[in-house]
């Protein structure tokens, strides 16, 4: 199984969670981001999230093996969803497994970190009001 | 001559109105394969703010355009 | 619900994690002790662990209160198993949701962090050499 | 002569055979409690490595023992 993937359907946490089990693991970290009902002050009705796919599975799965040489965890995966998503859908979800609850925290929090900085997928959001605008952060508002 | 596949996301796909173009280009870089773009549709970002990748590998803007590659510019990304 | 509870069957994770939906939150954290194969480079068979359950419960109930008196946070849970668990059974759970992940992830470790500090929660770990022994930290090795 | 309640957990409890016992004491502070405890059953922990809990609250070892109350003696705890 492939430790970082693009999902157009929902992300089943039970299933992804379960493949980090391990009798040497004795801490389980995660993360999940949800859509939320604003955004910087403004009211979201719904977001849509798309991606260069190739490029974000080629370094999605880099940016694991980086965290699984530089943390001291047993195995991790991150999920991150494409399309249309509602308000409370889950957006994206990091696992880690560790010995220990210091390398298992560490590595999740990296890990999603390193996947916003670096994955090519983009967020455009609906507002309440009836616009939409892709967000593209540090570059102003454009789109 | 080169030709090349460019490919556009997000608000800078909106703005160049493709997905995905074929070019015939002359430019010596990347940077200035973009540059080229950046005039015929008149893009929002200047290349500083973008990143590019080549064949789903990022690559370096001073890098010559090659042959037959797919040119992706990356806009700042928002996962998560 | 009280968001700190103990319990003497399995932890089930899904229907806790759904009691910290909020259409406001953005970021979920999670933590999961789970039992190991080995601790101090012994090799443990399984474990059981007992409480003083009604302090623990008051002191659990303590604790949340203030992660959420002290964390930008939207709502928190703990629960922890009491009795006899298997390797790779589920120990402890902490969720916490939050509108952004720095608070999640902050409150998580605090949560699991001060409840093993100071909840009156006890392991008693059975050895496969056959011997057993409850653990005490910080008491020399004790039973 | 003061009517308590004692309880003993984990290796305490092992140590002193048995997970309650009632006492009459004349223990002016908890910590007199705990060390006639400790004399009856020669008990493992010094005060300093335990805390010290009435009805269901920690308490300080110099609270005086109230009639009728619950002392539970809390070695160092391994939850988590």
């Amino acid at each position: 199984m492939d430790r970082f993937f693009l999902s157009h359907h929902p992300i089943e946490v039970d299933a992804l969670r379960a493949t980090l089990g391990s009798a040497h693991a004795g801490a389980f970290a995660s993360f999940e981001g949800w859509v939320r009902d604003h955004n910087e002050g403004r009211p979201v009705a719904g977001l849509r999230y798309e991606a260069h796919a190739r490029l974000a599975q080629a370094e999605g799965a880099k940016i694991l093996e980086e965290a699984l040489r530089t943390f001291a965890i047993v195995d991790a995966r991150c999920v991150h969803r494409l399309g249309d998503l509602g308000i409370g859908d889950l957006a994206v979800w990091v696992g880690v497994s560790a010995a220990h609850r210091d390398a298992a925290f560490g590595a999740c929090r990296w890990i999603i970190d390193t996947v916003k900085a670096r994955v090519p997928i983009w967020k455009h959001e609906r507002y309440m009001e009836g616009d939409a605008e892709w967000l593209h952060p540090d570059a102003g508002d454009i789109g | 001559m080169t030709r090349l596949n460019l490919l556009y996301f997000a608000a800078l796909r909106d703005a160049a109105g493709v997905a995905m173009e074929s070019v015939d280009s002359e430019a010596p870089t990347l940077r200035a394969l973009y540059e080229e773009a950046q005039v015929r549709h008149q893009l929002p970002f200047p290349s500083r703010q973008l990143r590019v990748a080549v064949d789903d590998a990022f690559a370096d803007w001073n890098d010559v355009p090659r042959e037959g590659s797919e040119v992706a510019f990356i806009p700042p990304v928002s996962g998560g």
